[in-house]
């Protein structure tokens, strides 16, 4: 849309100064008040070519008007220059060559006619150009953007497909848990647990002795093994709120406070995962973008919703820090949105940023 | 033809405007006749200073109709942006003609010479057709009522002086005499000369055939349908 | 002396009235040069030339139209958009609506000084005696601020008041026979002459030119007690209308 | 039956887009109202959906018809409350409506009918024979309403109508809206005041820097953050209360205190409120609990840490 009307606004300046030229033409060498109405019909004829699209046909009344006025102005001569940019700059300037026959005719063969002809082929076959290159580039555009959709597209996939992939690790792990404290430590204790019950009604004092050595000694497999299933399921990599403080932890550029509320544990690793990210790129913009001496984060887990809250106190820069920081955001938001929450920023009193998720289900 | 009725019933509407468009053409029938200018009486000189006037004046009309968001509400009615123009264009034109022709009848009932009354009257119509198309043009480029109508003022009062309406273009330099002719001021001046002066029909028939290109011209600058 | 501290702010309004500027001093300034372009090398009967007389009535006529500033101005602060602001402020709106006529005034006697300048200094125009002229353009710029301002204040609606002051100016330039000559009638030449702010002051520089002084002082007094005479209406207006 | 949708709608002022790929379906019989801070993209939507701004991309259709969506016949059955005021200042208000009626080509007794019922439906019957010019705020929005009501349409798009308006007028026009939705007709409605849409809307849309931020009935974007309540105690003793303790208590995210009157906002949730009651009520009297359900504020609140009400009264 912007890129016809920045051609059509050359093509109009070149049009502009085509009859700027044959008015002064006209005032400087041929004053008949009759020949006036020459510029009056081009100048209609163009106007008529700027408010709507004519074919190329509609170019021989201008030839017309001006082979009419041959015997009476020597502006009419120059006037044909028109027909030879409009055909030049449709990309027909064969059309505009067989203009060049008209010099033929012109009793007074001037080297001026011949050069403004020249140059408004050159003019014209220069807008023909420009035009084609500036579809051409148009259309490349319009495939890049058709390919960066198919990516975020395909991205919004891998994000919910990770998401289920995560979610079926944990599930996984979960069995392998149970698994083990049922096969290890629940027959352990089952087992303790009979042999204290018959403890209980043991008359014979060895076999009571006996018994509570194999309660002593399944509940120091029990406890072994439950130790190494802790140990196992531990995870050795900081995750959840840990993971934020870390990252705060290591940004020392501006003061960076962090307040926390509700219980953090129920937002899954995937969810913190986002979480960290956002609060990456809102620092990072902060520092590019702002002249921000402090920010506060707030991490909020309430109800159904965990809430990220980004603010600092600087007065964003203008200019390019929306488009810069754009593309890091948009994705942020895809990813936001992926996993069915939202985010959003505002520059309005300090940059902000506000990332909102769900919470699974419990149960 | 709704539009064209209400176009009337508001150009009417506001006491100012009705004084203008009543008041001015009876006023210009009775200003007396000068010395050997201009060629008819003074009256009928400044009556095309009048139907400039009153063209801005009447096209502002559009102009609210534009600024104030009545164009977006006809865009979504099943009205075309055509049918729109022109039904207004016709209102105004009417009142113009009318006016026109209040003019010349009450000049030739008052007594004033006019040579031809109707080649007088053709060549007022024809210039309004003119005013209005450029006042049509004018006002697509402008936002503001007051800035349009003051802008444009100033510019009648140089295209009245350059065209030759207030003063003879015989005493204008060279130059100015050539450029003199772009405006369409120069045609309707040149006209009541030929009118005056018994020129043949066909110069008349020339003359307005002008006035009526320049009508054209800017009838096809000025329809772009705009919103903001 | 709060009202002193608005005085800066109404010079700022005015000079970026940017309408005002083009109707009072571009189009004149054009105006001018077209005409000194038509009208270089003609003189009149007694061998001046023409242009003079046209430059000194232009600039004097487009004086007639200097109030307008003054009453949009008043009528905007005092009893239109600001005008319960105005009320509530504890401050003297009568001397408030008093500097914005002197402001008002001056204003349009600096545009009516500035296109004098540009004649003099761009299309070579020689003043027989500036200080006279620009005497006169000042009590013009007086005469037209107070005839507005008892407009705005002696008429209900803006609009009429605004009407009113354009009847005034254009009224005076046809009356003084600018565009047609006016029929002969013992109001139209009393109009036409010491009627006519336009005509007396055009009168009294064309007298000086001549030498006539005690003529000058005459006709130049006669707009000043015009001006005395309409000052005490427009005080007992303003005063009605404010309270 | 969909009346109206757009499907990944486009439009770019410039390199910022003013409307980002959006979804939107209007169906008939509901009230859908439009939310958003002021540039949001509200007004922009709307003129896209009636045809007067083109698009850059996607597709919009109208009552069914996405291959020429504003024809003459789709028009006939579409009513637009534009946000300016729209009316004919020299005309009277009866006269103004003659006029757009008979730009529907409805005809003299049929005519005379629909405006005069639309007057009387806008509550100006009154004043019929009077010209604009001097009515109040209220009355002009309602005669900028009652100008796309004459052709009774199907769909009604409603830009803003209660901007800068008394109260009195505002009840009334929320009404009237209420009445057009049971003679059947379907309405869009934007605004940024959420009281209005929660008083009238069936189904709403939260835009926000030109992408639909949320959308559902008033009921399920409250449920979705339903998670926070605001409590206000006033008590006897504030300076007696251990705020430490009352902070520590789950799911209390903040307490402040200022005079008399402590504020607490926590999750919402049945349980809540008795445990920091009891907290209270240990060390000092109670005199007053004050519990602030959720409205849409607090969602737009929510999900973009924007009041939506900034600037308000400022056009």
């Amino acid at each position: 849309m912007s890129l016809r009307t920045e051609r059509t606004w050359l093509a109009n300046g070149w049009r502009l100064l085509h009859f700027g030229f044959l008015t002064y033409l006209w005032i400087g060498f041929d004053d008949a008040e009759n020949t006036f109405i020459l510029l009056l019909l081009l100048f209609l004829l163009t106007s008529l070519r700027w408010r709507f699209e004519l074919p190329a046909v509609f170019l021989l009344p201008d030839i017309l008007i001006c082979v009419l006025y041959f015997p009476y102005t020597s502006v009419s001569y120059y006037a044909l220059a028109l027909p030879i940019f409009e055909w030049a700059q449709r990309g027909r300037w064969p059309f505009s060559l067989s203009v060049f026959v008209a010099l033929g005719f012109v009793p007074f063969f001037s080297g001026w006619l011949l050069w403004y002809f020249v140059l408004a082929l050159f003019v014209g076959f220069f807008l023909d150009r420009y035009a084609r290159n500036l579809e051409q580039w148009k259309k490349e555009a319009d495939e890049q953007r058709k390919a960066r959709q198919e990516l975020e597209r395909v991205k919004a996939e891998l994000l919910e497909a990770q998401r289920s992939v995560s979610k079926q690790a944990e599930l996984t792990e979960r069995y392998r848990i149970a698994r083990q404290l049922h096969d290890h430590l629940g027959h352990d204790l089952t087992g303790a647990s009979l042999a204290l019950q018959a403890h209980a009604y043991a008359e014979d004092p060895e076999e009571a002795k006996s018994l509570l050595q194999e309660v002593k000694s399944r509940l120091e497999r029990s406890t072994h093994s439950l130790r190494e299933t802790v140990h196992d399921a531990t995870p050795v990599a900081p995750i959840g709120i840990e993971n934020l403080e870390r990252a705060l932890l290591h940004f020392q550029e501006i003061d960076v406070s962090l307040r926390k509320s509700g219980d953090l544990l129920s937002v899954a690793a995937y969810q913190w995962s986002l979480l960290e990210a956002c609060l990456k790129e809102a620092l990072t913009n902060i520092v590019r973008h702002s002249d921000a001496t402090a920010a506060e984060v707030t991490v909020q887990v309430a109800g159904a919703i965990v809430r990220l809250l980004v603010q600092d106190d600087g007065t964003p820069r203008e200019n390019n820090a929306q488009s810069e920081s754009g593309s890091g955001l948009r994705s942020l938001n895809m990813r936001a949105r992926a996993l069915g929450g939202s985010l959003s920023t505002s520059a309005d009193n300090g940059f902000l940023l506000v990332c909102v998720l769900p919470l699974e289900q419990e149960g | 033809m709704t539009i064209f009725y209400f176009t009337l019933k508001r150009s009417f509407a506001n006491l100012a405007n009705l004084i203008f468009l009543t008041a001015a053409p009876i006023a210009c029938i009775f200003l007396p006749a000068g010395e050997g200018w201009p060629p008819l009486a003074y009256g009928y000189a400044y009556f095309g200073i009048v139907i400039l006037f009153v063209a801005i004046r009447l096209a502002q009309i559009m102009m609210e109709d534009r600024v104030k968001g009545i164009l977006k509400r006809l865009s979504v009615a099943p009205v075309r942006y055509f049918s729109y123009l022109g039904q207004h264009l016709l209102a105004y034109a009417v009142i113009l003609i009318l006016q026109s022709a209040v003019v010349v009848l009450g000049g030739w009932i008052a007594g004033q010479e006019l040579h031809r009354p109707w080649a007088l009257f053709a060549l007022y119509v024809s210039f309004s057709f003119a005013a209005l198309a450029m006042a049509l043009a004018w006002i697509s480029v402008f936002r503001s009522k007051d800035a349009a109508f003051l802008f444009y003022m100033s510019l009648i009062v140089l295209a009245a002086l350059l065209g030759g309406i207030i003063l003879p273009l015989e005493i204008f330099p060279d130059l100015l005499r050539r450029i003199a002719v772009i405006l369409p001021t120069f045609w309707f001046a040149e006209g009541l000369k030929s009118i005056a002066s018994a020129q043949p029909f066909a110069d008349n028939v020339r003359i307005n055939a002008t006035l009526c290109l320049y009508a054209l011209v800017f009838l096809v600058l000025g329809s772009t349908r705009r919103m903001q | 002396m709060r009202v002193l501290s608005t005085v800066r702010f109404t010079l700022l309004r005015l000079m970026r009235n940017y309408i005002v500027l083009l109707l009072l001093l571009a189009v004149p300034i054009a105006l001018l040069t077209v005409f000194s372009v038509i009208l270089s090398g003609m003189v009149d009967e007694a061998g001046r030339p023409y242009f003079d007389q046209t430059a000194l009535t232009m600039v004097l006529a487009f004086q007639l139209f200097g109030g307008s500033t003054v009453m949009s101005y008043l009528n905007e602060d005092l009893f239109a958009r600001n005008r319960e602001r105005m009320t509530v402020a504890p401050f003297n709106r009568t001397l408030y609506a008093f500097s914005i006529l002197l402001a008002g005034s001056a204003f349009s006697f600096l545009l009516g000084a500035a296109i004098m300048a540009y004649t003099r200094l761009v299309l070579g125009l020689v003043w027989a005696n500036w200080g006279w002229t620009l005497y006169l353009i000042a009590l013009m710029a007086v005469l037209s601020s107070i005839v507005c301002v008892i407009f705005v204040c002696g008429v209900k609606s803006f609009s009429t008041a605004e009407r009113l002051s354009e009847v005034y100016g254009v009224g005076f330039v046809l009356l003084a026979g600018l565009f047609f000559p006016m029929p002969q009638h013992a109001v139209f030449e009393f109009m036409g002459s010491y009627g006519n702010p336009l005509t007396l002051s055009v009168g009294a520089v064309r007298a000086v030119e001549i030498g006539n002084w005690n003529e000058a002082w005459f006709q130049a007094n006669i707009v000043l007690a015009a001006i005395g005479f309409l000052f005490p209406v427009m005080l007992v207006m303003g005063r009605r209308r404010l309270r | 039956m969909t009346l109206a949708s757009m499907q990944s709608v486009l439009k770019r002022y410039g390199s910022c887009a003013a409307l980002d790929y959006i979804d939107l379906e209007i169906h008939e019989g509901e009230i859908v109202g439009l939310l958003g801070p002021n540039g949001a993209g509200k007004t922009t939507l709307i003129q896209a959906l009636t045809g007067i701004l083109p698009v850059d991309q996607g597709r919009i259709s109208l009552f069914g018809d996405s291959r020429n969506p504003f024809s003459d016949a789709n028009k006939q059955k579409l009513g637009l409350v534009t946000q300016e005021i729209a009316v004919f200042e020299e005309l009277t208000a009866k006269e103004g409506l003659e006029f757009f009626a008979g730009i529907y080509g409805l005809r003299r007794e049929e005519k005379k009918k629909r405006v005069a019922e639309a007057l009387e439906f806008v509550g100006l019957s009154a004043y019929a024979n009077k010209v604009p010019h001097k009515f109040s705020g209220g009355m002009k929005r309602r005669l900028n309403i009652a100008c796309a009501l004459t052709h009774r349409p199907r769909l009604l798009i409603m830009d803003e109508p209660t901007v800068g308006i008394d109260p009195q007028s505002r009840n009334h026009i929320l009404e009237s809206v209420q009445k057009l939705r049971e003679q059947g007709t379907t309405i869009l409605y934007t605004t940024h005041c959420m009281e209005e849409v929660q008083e009238i809307a069936s189904r709403v849309v939260i835009l926000d820097q030109g992408q639909v931020v949320k959308e559902g009935t008033v009921q399920q974007l409250i449920e979705t953050v339903r998670h926070e309540e605001t409590i206000i105690f006033d008590v006897a003793d504030p300076l007696g209360i251990p705020l430490r303790q009352v902070e520590s208590i789950a799911g209390v995210s903040q307490v402040s205190v200022s005079g008399s009157r402590i504020t607490v906002i926590s999750a919402a949730g049945a349980g809540n409120l008795d445990r920091i009651l009891s907290v209270v009520q240990q060390h000092s009297g109670v005199l007053g609990i004050q519990a602030d359900k959720p409205n849409l504020e607090d969602v737009f609140l929510t999900l973009t840490g924007k009041q939506l009400r900034d600037r308000e009264g400022s056009r």
